[in-house]
């Protein structure tokens, strides 16, 4: 069993890292409490060394998914972190310099607020590598209870405490859900263990308990995407949650909800249907309809919102179900395949999404209006390229991509999904996704208008200014030349994406004929 | 070598756009003139280094890998009739510049720099040999036009420009679907990826008619929004309408011709026998266009929007030569692309040049306008004659051989023993109904100018010359004089003298008309795709 | 059509066409030349009379070459190729190349029309180099451009190669004569007639373009050349002279009849003649030249150049003299009513034209091609005269404010050109070239039973021709001195300004009558000046003359030995049907009042055009002088009442055409906008608003309660898994 | 529910079956879930959620025992734990709100909408 332990180094080191974290913030030296955030990002950059080096775990059924997520995680983790960065306590930290007042470590919030971060991170890794059903529960609430923790003291705000009532409630109650769905999926097969119950199910096929635990199961960690019908607290949250938290919210519990799916989804396999490539019909009918809704519901609640963070919280939602056709189209007949292995695709498209995303959020969290308030409304951003250049044409850059439009990332990323899901067949799927980056293109060409084309308004109090900490703008430029640089070396992602997308077909164990 | 010449007419533009990002406002309009001339010296040697013996083939052609999952490459290849569009681009880019020289006085640096981004774009789509290549640039036109007319156009520019954009981004999103199944399609056929367009015409030939028909909804939603051809083209009199000069001029000359350049290129060329299916419901469309649109001229007061809806109905034409896929419909298509830009996009210079000097352009309003502007005038006439299809002037020889294809375009035809008719479809019918059009065409042309160029001179109330500020004189400058005077020889050497051109295209058209040669439409689908048609067969109804 | 089994039908063009001298190309590029020179000039801000002697000597140089055209041809027709024009080819066989040369065949129907169109444009231009000098400057540069490049389109038309050099030149003088009709652009009237005759012309056009389309289906090919000496158009041929008409194909019979209708728009035929009278807002040279002597015969031409395939068509011919007779018959009734002298004659040249297609559908091509050549000398004289009436008298073309004018000094030459070309239209005996061309039509169409009732129209027509022209004649040229100038100044107001004259004055009653009447205010006139009307000067007055003198050199060219040196150069041409039998009149079975129509006819058409001048005379002069303020018309209008009325307003024809396709097409055009605004926009901007509307609705889904995304959350759990099983057992 | 356990599961535990802890489980978890949707008080609330985790615990526990594998108990000792980390979360939550607005109700958090 300790072999197995190789598969989570990366989980270690940054379970060490947090550690080491939350004991740091609580020294009452201002220089020891800094090293909180360097030791973070040394404890993510070796957790991304290990993942490079993980070996492959042949039993999984999806064998090379680890390294590639760990990975991905790791590099979003560290652009992430430097968006995090001076998000909680910072005027307290800013008193405790000019000596108004003392430290007091039950005050401080700094280390949980990196440790949680952390954890998180190490939930959304732990995810990655879970080879049963009680440890992807496990995982999954690992990753999802620090944030409700981070939204709630994002900010000094109510709203950030109405987000995190909100998060945590109906997080809980989708953990509900998943649990039960679980249980039933237990119940159904009689196994925890993946390679157990694939085994069952490809000897047996499905059965009714089955079917019920893994759509109950698969609805409920729909939340963690943020797909209907679990979509509803998104936008509150987005929106009460400072922005750093909210590109976290965007990327982690995301990846998490998808890399679960995804995994229940290969324990049933993509082999049924008249072609033999699909999901158990009711499973595909699940998917396909929520891929539908969720693109629709999201692009359209959209269109009529001033809030950039709504915006792109709905625009989250719509990502989403964009990703979720790439569930329904699956491996395809050669998973080695980039371009018809629909879960390649969606891997593909996470990384994408991490990217551009988080870059939208970056800009917003490096600006503030001039009474300290975060900048939020779409008139916040007007002229901005004229004000700002460097995170207005961010700002443009990640729209644009998010939109869709080639030759950006997000081009990339959607060919890849249109291209996996014409060859699973999904045509009418792939002409909704094409009607929705229509849709879409209403509400990102505004995100592109105003900071681009639009004049700032005229120099008055409530003109946004760039906030004093760097990284979040060097995140935006980051993030923002990402969208066009990995567009240059997409062979690379794309092959990657196309090794970790490798689902094993599991073969049903040879027996005699015993059923009556 | 020779491969250079068509990356550096795409590059110059877009390091020219950068430079005038950077520069001074004032320098900008030089630099971008400086730019689009540069740029149009490697067309100049792509004309001239062409190999016409061997037009058919992809020339200067060049590769670089880029995603080879996908079979995507960054490859660049012209034939014959991709020159002669390139060469249109390169032609009208300079012209542009001038054209805007004036009537662009803020924000000039965003002005010129996406005009020339938009430059490299155009020339992409034509050189692409690559599918995703060509759709990348195929998309990518629509942002710099969107912040053409969204900036720098009209009272209702915000509304064109989202509808512009939005309306042809839904099209060709639905194209892309289409253009993806070909591609997975081809997978299966080759046993890898390959989105070389040529490979995947040749698979696609083999895809069932089902399949094909499948193909050509998808791939004329986004193409039909784009030419735009009936009942798709409401976004076109609204997009010219607020648009800048050069922007309707860029909209009408070349944008256009993409839809049309699409329909060749991969309707044509990727599911022949839908086409051959499908050939009278498209003529009927463009048919209805061309007299829909050219009675809905005729009583139009704005003139730029009557140019506009004329689009529509030429580019009628254009489409209908196209669908007779016979090698007079086809030559007379390309040569449309050809004419239509030089004309109608020199039309749409005439409006700009006189609405900047009176800031409206109402037929109410403006009349008369030979007695003070007789070189504008003489210009202005010159053009409308050329758009309403005089013989001696271009626009009559594309016209008339579109309408000889359809004419010829009769598989009942042939079978009578006609040794002049070609199989296909279409038939006399066709051409008298589209004939209409010509008549049609005279009528609102030769009313609009009646009243904007001849009769008694009439000009805005609130127009003073001494206050509006753009210090023009009456009548047309020599700048804007050598703006118009490449575009009319144009028009009046392509009218006498098309030979040229249409020796250089008969080869492709040739090729491009065999692959109409099939039997009968075969039933049986390829083995291996037995599992696509059960799909394609879900959705059919 | 019964009795033509014995006819030799077999074309003189058979032999392989050779090539014809290069020089022949020099006969358009000269006027080539002139556009060239007169666009020069007009950028150059030329203000002397220059354009006018360089168009002079453009055309006059191109006249030469034609006569040289002339002498140097033989029977042979003769192709000479400027360059490729239109190649695309799509396999080896016959008819899988469309080409066409941009080049010249040239046989002597070609080089008949070629020698009067440079000739008149010749004498024409020089007329007009006075007659237009009032607007020297930009004007006179533009008109004779667009003189020039009349010429070279009708060149083209009638040189051409192909049929579509026969088309380039067709939309060419088109174009040619939207331009010069609209020459005074500042009048509305020119511009809306210019925009007529260009429209209603394109029509024609589009029936000549699909028969162009339906000639290359059917033959293969659309060079002349190839066309008139193809196996299969003989083939017809054979099997049309024996009646066989079953034996040709359906397309073959269509073409004519497409051909035809390109014919009769240009040409102004029922029912697309509307255009020509409108027309007569052009500057006078204009009228002559184009819508008189040469561009309007262009139909006949066409018909002409393709009667082959017109006689390979059991109903074209029929159909050809059928409208040429009815609209003979009825421009010559609308012609009786108008007041206007120039649309007199412009109803007069519908009513000639009508006589020549008449001619070609009873197949007398020489009698048509003889009535083209003397009606182009002296309809050309009569609308010079009339130029020169309105010349001078400041745009006055009302035959009731114009009187006596041959009386007046240094209008003598206009009054006796007048009278000769009077008497030419009438077709006085012996005297007159129209005499004889008319009657060719007029016996030949008495002698085909089957279009018999067709010489009777014409027959009438010709009386009721005898008398317009002389109403005009007589109410104008003759009796008492009296004058009323004109208040369309457009042809004169640089003159009048020139000459210190002013008559803009603003107010219609303006009155310059110089008649014994005292209907005026002397002092209204010492504060103005006297009009003076100017008579003519050397150029207009040459030009008269040479013109008239020329109606009787064409007396010999059409009367000797049935049509003529004409007849000989249709003979040698596609269109010289007759060849076989004109000569010997044996049609034996067909006789009028009991004898042969080609003699009998000498002496009726003789005796009704002397009635129609008598008519005229006992009217408008002998009545007119009895009861000064015209009496006969009173006598008239009792007699005629509201026919005459009708007559006047031209058969309202124009507002039934209103009423029956402008009305109804602009009706049309009105809704389709509407359509297009609301229907087909409106369906895509609810396709954009709907999205939109979606997520409004959606929105109220977000409304901020805990509890509510909580149920919501249940019930789309509860919701998918019901959905989703029940759509998995109903597959099931 | 039942019908579904039995088809399933045809052969009947002794005395109280498999079907009865299902329903039994099924009855607890929309309990809590109902409870959830119509209480207002987040503490409540909270506690519903509690019941919604225990009724799939039941549920694992059945089928463990079902199954004859201990893999559902161990499935819901981790349950429990997690119950536990989040009621620890939820009571601070709930401490810090009321704190703010003097009120438990779910009510009172509806700033954020649209």
């Amino acid at each position: 069993m300790t072999e197995r332990l190789a598969y989570l180094w990366p989980e270690l080191s940054l379970f060490i890292a947090t550690c080491v974290v939350m004991v740091l913030g609580l020294s009452p030296s201002r220089e020891t409490r800094r090293l909180c955030a360097w030791v973070s990002a040394i404890g993510l950059l070796v957790a991304a060394g290990l993942a490079v080096n993980a070996p492959v775990d042949s039993e999984a059924l999806l064998p090379n998914l680890m390294p590639f997520a760990k990975l991905l995680i790791a590099m979003v983790g560290l652009v992430l972190l430097m968006l995090l960065a001076g998000t909680v306590d910072r005027d307290y930290e800013a008193e405790i310099a000019s000596g108004r007042t003392v430290f007091h470590a039950l005050r401080s919030n700094r280390a949980e607020f990196y440790s949680f971060f952390l954890f998180s991170l190490t939930g959304l890794m732990l995810t990655a590598s879970a080879e049963s059903l009680i440890w992807l529960f496990l995982a999954l609430e690992l990753t999802s209870l620090p944030t409700y923790i981070m939204v709630t003291i994002s900010t000094r705000g109510t709203q950030s405490q109405e987000a995190g009532v909100k998060y945590f409630f109906l997080g809980a109650l989708g953990a509900a859900f998943f649990l039960y769905g679980f249980a039933l999926i237990y119940g159904g097969t009689g196994a925890t263990h993946f390679a157990d119950i694939a085994a069952v199910i490809a000897a047996d096929g499905m059965n009714p308990i089955l079917t019920l635990g893994m759509i109950i199961g698969l609805i409920g960690v729909s939340f963690k995407i943020a797909a209907v019908p679990m979509h509803f607290y998104t936008p509150d949250v987005y929106q009460g949650a400072a922005a750093p938290v909210s590109a976290m919210l965007a990327f982690v519990p995301k990846a998490a909800g998808f890399i679960a799916i995804i995994v229940l989804c290969a324990l049933m396999g993509w082999r049924y249907g008249p072609g033999g490539e699909s999901l158990p019909e009711a499973v595909r009918l699940l998917l396909w309809i929520s891929a539908a809704l969720t693109m629709t519901v999201g692009n359209t609640l959209a269109l009529r919102q001033r809030s950039v963070k709504r915006i792109l919280a709905y625009s989250s939602i719509a990502h989403s179900g964009y990703m979720l056709v790439g569930v329904v189209a699956g491996p395809g007949s050669d998973p080695a395949r980039f371009t018809t292995n629909g879960i390649a695709a969606v891997l593909f498209y996470l990384l994408c999404y991490g990217f551009m995303n988080v870059g939208a959020f970056a800009v917003l969290a490096a600006l503030r209006r001039p009474d300290g308030t975060e900048a939020d409304d779409i008139d916040d951003i007007r002229g901005l390229c004229h004000t700002q250049p460097v995170l207005g044409w961010s700002m443009v850059l990640c729209a644009l991509s998010l939109l869709g439009m080639p030759p950006l990332l997000g081009f990339i990323g959607k060919f890849g999904l249109f291209t996996s899901a014409i060859s699973a067949g999904e045509i009418v799927l792939v002409v909704i996704l094409g009607l929705n980056s229509a849709i879409a293109a209403a509400y990102y060409l505004r995100l592109v208008v105003t900071p681009y084309l639009e004049r700032p308004a005229e120099r008055d109090a409530m003109a946004v200014q760039r906030v004093a900490i760097p990284s979040r703008a060097i995140v935006a430029v980051v993030s923002a030349c990402s969208v066009v640089v990995l567009v240059l070396a997409a062979q690379f992602l794309v092959t990657r994406s196309a090794i970790a997308g490798r689902v094993i077909e599991t073969k049903p164990p040879v027996r005699a004929q015993t059923q009556p | 070598m020779n491969s250079v010449l068509i990356p550096a007419a795409m590059l110059i533009p877009v390091i020219f756009a950068l430079a005038v990002a950077i520069m001074p406002a004032e320098k900008a309009r030089g630099t971008a003139l400086l730019g689009m001339l540069l740029g149009a010296v490697p067309v100049l040697g792509l004309l001239f280094l062409f190999d016409y013996q061997n037009a058919a083939a992809f020339q200067f052609a060049g590769s670089v890998d880029w995603i080879p999952e996908f079979g995507l490459r960054l490859s660049l290849g012209i034939d014959s009739v991709a020159l002669l569009l390139i060469a249109l681009t390169a032609l009208l880019g300079p012209i542009c510049v001038l054209g805007s020289w004036t009537a662009i006085v803020e924000r000039q640096r965003l002005f010129y720099s996406w005009l020339l981004i938009l430059q490299t774009a155009m020339l992409g789509v034509f050189a692409a040999r690559d599918l995703v290549v060509f759709y990348i640039c195929f998309e990518f036109t629509l942002l710099p036009m969107f912040i053409l007319i969204g900036v720098f156009g009209s009272t209702n520019r915000k509304i064109a420009s989202i509808k512009f954009f939005l309306y042809t981004f839904t099209g060709s999103l639905i194209a892309l679907a289409g253009l993806v199944y070909v591609a997975w399609y081809a997978a299966g056929h080759y046993g890898h990826w390959t989105l070389d367009i040529g490979d995947l015409a040749s698979a696609a030939r083999t895809m069932s008619p089902t399949q094909q028909g499948w193909v050509l909804a998808g791939m004329l939603a986004g193409f039909a929004v784009k030419v735009p051809l009936f009942p798709l083209h409401t976004w076109l009199p609204l997009a010219h309408t607020e648009a800048p000069t050069a922007g309707s001029v860029i909209l009408a000359g070349v944008l256009l011709k993409l839809g049309t350049y699409g329909i060749y290129r991969f309707v044509l060329g990727f599911v022949p026998m839908a086409v051959a299916e499908h050939a009278p419901m498209l003529a009927v469309l463009s048919i209805i266009g061309i007299v829909y649109a050219g009675l809905i001229c005729w009583v139009q007061t704005d003139v730029k929007k009557l140019i506009a809806y004329s689009s529509v109905s030429h580019l009628g034409f254009c489409v209908l030569g196209l669908v007779a896929v016979n090698a007079t419909g086809l030559s007379g298509s390309i040569l449309y692309m050809l004419n239509h830009g030089l004309s109608t996009g020199a039309l749409f210079l005439m409006i700009g040049f006189m609405y900047e000097r009176y800031h409206t352009r109402d037929m109410g309003q403006l009349g008369g306008l030979a007695s003070k502007m007789p070189v504008w005038s003489s210009f202005m006439v010159f053009f409308v004659l050329a758009s309403v299809g005089l013989p001696g002037l271009n626009g009559f020889v594309s016209e008339f051989l579109c309408l000889i294809g359809a004419f010829q375009s009769s598989s009942s035809l042939v079978a009578a023993g006609h040794p002049g008719a070609t199989p296909g479809a279409l038939g006399p019918w066709y051409a008298f109904f589209a004939g209409t059009g010509m008549v049609v065409a005279a009528m609102y042309l030769l009313i609009m100018v009646g009243r904007v160029v001849w009769g008694k001179l009439v000009e805005p109330h609130e127009h003073h010359h001494d206050d509006d500020g753009s210090h023009l004189p009456p009548d047309l400058t020599a700048r804007e004089v050598t703006a118009l005077i490449p575009l009319a020889l144009g028009c009046l050497v392509f009218g006498l003298w098309p030979q040229p051109l249409l020796g250089a295209i008969e080869a492709p058209v040739n090729v491009a008309i065999r692959s109409f040669e099939f039997e009968a439409p075969q039933p049986t689908p390829h083995p291996e795709h037995a599992q696509a048609d059960a799909h394609v067969g879900e959705v059919a109804p | 059509m019964l009795d033509t089994g014995h006819m030799l039908l077999t074309l003189a063009s058979d032999a392989p066409a050779g090539a014809a001298p290069w020089w022949v190309m020099l006969i358009p590029a000269l006027p080539m030349v002139g556009v060239v020179l007169c666009t020069l000039f007009a950028i150059m801000g030329v203000k002397s009379k220059l354009p006018a002697f360089a168009t002079v000597g453009c055309l006059g140089l191109a006249c030469v070459l034609a006569f040289a055209m002339l002498l140097g041809s033989d029977d042979a027709p003769g192709v000479v190729k400027a360059w490729q024009w239109f190649d695309i080819s799509w396999g080896e066989g016959h008819g899988q190349t469309f080409s066409a040369i941009f080049g010249f065949y040239i046989d002597r129907l070609t080089i008949l029309w070629m020698l009067f169109v440079t000739g008149l444009a010749t004498l024409i231009g020089l007329y007009a180099s006075e007659y237009m000098s009032h607007d020297q400057g930009q004007g006179y540069c533009r008109f004779f451009m667009a003189f020039n490049l009349f010429v070279f389109s009708m060149s083209c038309l009638v040189m051409g190669a192909n049929m579509l050099m026969l088309y380039l030149g067709w939309e060419g003088v088109g174009l040619c004569s939207y331009l010069l009709i609209g020459y005074f652009y500042k009048k509305p009237s020119a511009v809306a007639a210019g925009k007529k005759a260009f429209i209603v012309n394109r029509i024609g056009d589009l029936g000549l373009a699909l028969g162009v389309y339906l000639t290359f289906v059917h033959f293969g090919t659309i060079e002349y050349a190839e066309l008139f000496a193809s196996d299969q158009l003989q083939g017809y041929l054979t099997d049309a002279a024996h009646g066989h008409f079953e034996h040709i194909p359906a397309a073959a019979q269509m073409i004519p009849l497409l051909l035809m209708v390109g014919a009769f728009g240009k040409s102004a035929q029922l029912p697309l003649y509307v255009w020509l009278p409108d027309a007569m807002e052009g500057p006078t040279p204009v009228s002559a030249l184009i819508h008189a002597a040469t561009m309007v015969t262009a139909g006949v031409y066409l018909v002409a150049r393709a009667y082959p395939l017109f006689q390979v068509s059991e109903y074209a011919l029929p159909a050809v003299a059928w409208i040429g007779a009815l609209t003979a018959f009825l421009a010559a009734t609308i012609g009786m009513a108008q007041f206007d002298i120039k649309r007199i004659m412009a109803y007069s040249t519908v009513s000639q034209l009508g006589y020549m297609f008449a001619g070609l559908g009873v197949m007398t091509s020489i009698g048509a091609a003889a009535h083209v050549f003397t009606h182009a000398f002296f309809k050309a004289l009569l609308f010079l005269c009339c130029g020169a009436v309105m010349h001078g008298f400041a745009g006055q073309l009302d035959l009731r404010k114009l009187s006596g004018v041959a009386k007046m000094k240094g209008w003598g030459i206009v009054g006796i050109t007048m009278l000769i070309g009077c008497l030419n239209l009438v077709g006085f005996p012996v005297i007159t070239s129209g005499y004889w061309s008319k009657d060719m039509i007029l016996a030949e169409a008495f002698v085909r039973p089957s279009t018999g009732l067709v010489g009777w129209l014409l027959l009438i027509t010709a009386g009721l021709t005898a008398y317009y022209t002389f109403r005009v004649f007589f109410r104008v040229f003759v009796g008492p001195v009296e004058y009323h100038p004109g208040e369309e100044l457009h042809a004169h107001d640089d003159h009048a300004a020139g000459h210190g004259h002013s008559h803009d004055h603003g107010h219609a009653g303006y009155d310059h009558s110089h008649s014994p009447e005292p209907a005026h205010d002397s002092a209204h006139d010492e504060a103005h000046g006297h009009f003076h009307p100017h008579a003519p000067g050397w150029a207009i007055n040459t030009v008269l003359v040479i013109l008239a003198a020329l109606t009787f050199v064409a007396i010999p060219l059409v009367a000797l030995n049935h049509g003529g040196w004409v007849g000989e150069m249709v003979h040698g041409s596609t269109a010289h049907y007759e060849a076989a039998h004109a000569g010997g009149g044996s049609h034996g079975s067909v006789w009028l009042v009991g004898l042969d129509p080609h003699q009998v006819m000498y002496y009726i058409s003789a005796v009704v055009g002397l009635a129609g001048i008598a008519v005229a005379w006992a009217l408008h002069y002998r009545g007119r002088r009895e009861a000064a303020h015209a009496p006969a018309a009173e006598a008239f209008k009792r007699v005629a009442g509201p026919l005459q009325r009708w007559a006047e307003h031209k058969w309202y024809v124009d507002e039934l055409y209103d009423f029956l396709f402008r009305n109804p097409l602009w009706v049309l055009s009105q809704v389709f906008r509407y359509i297009d605004m609301l229907l087909v926009d409106g369906l895509v901007n609810t396709a954009g608003w709907l999205p939109s509307a979606l997520g409004g609705r959606l929105r109220r889904g977000q409304h901020g309660l805990l509890q509510g995304y909580a149920g919501s959350m249940a019930g789309g759990l509860a919701l998918f898994v019901v959905v989703v099983l029940l759509l998995v057992s109903r597959s099931a | 529910m039942l019908e579904l356990a039995q088809s399933a599961f045809p052969q009947p535990m002794a005395g109280v079956t498999l079907a009865h802890y299902l329903v039994l489980s099924g009855a607890m978890f929309t309990l809590g879930l109902v409870g959830f949707i119509t209480r207002r008080n987040l503490i409540i609330m909270f506690l519903c959620t509690e019941l919604m985790f225990q009724a799939a615990g039941l549920a694992l526990i059945a089928f463990s025992r079902y199954h004859l594998n201990l893999d559902g108990q161990t499935f819901v000792i981790f349950v429990l734990t997690v119950a536990a980390a989040e009621a620890a979360m939820a009571l601070a939550l709930v401490v810090l709100l009321f704190r703010r607005r003097e009120s438990l109700s779910s009510e009172e958090w509806a700033d954020l909408k649209g």
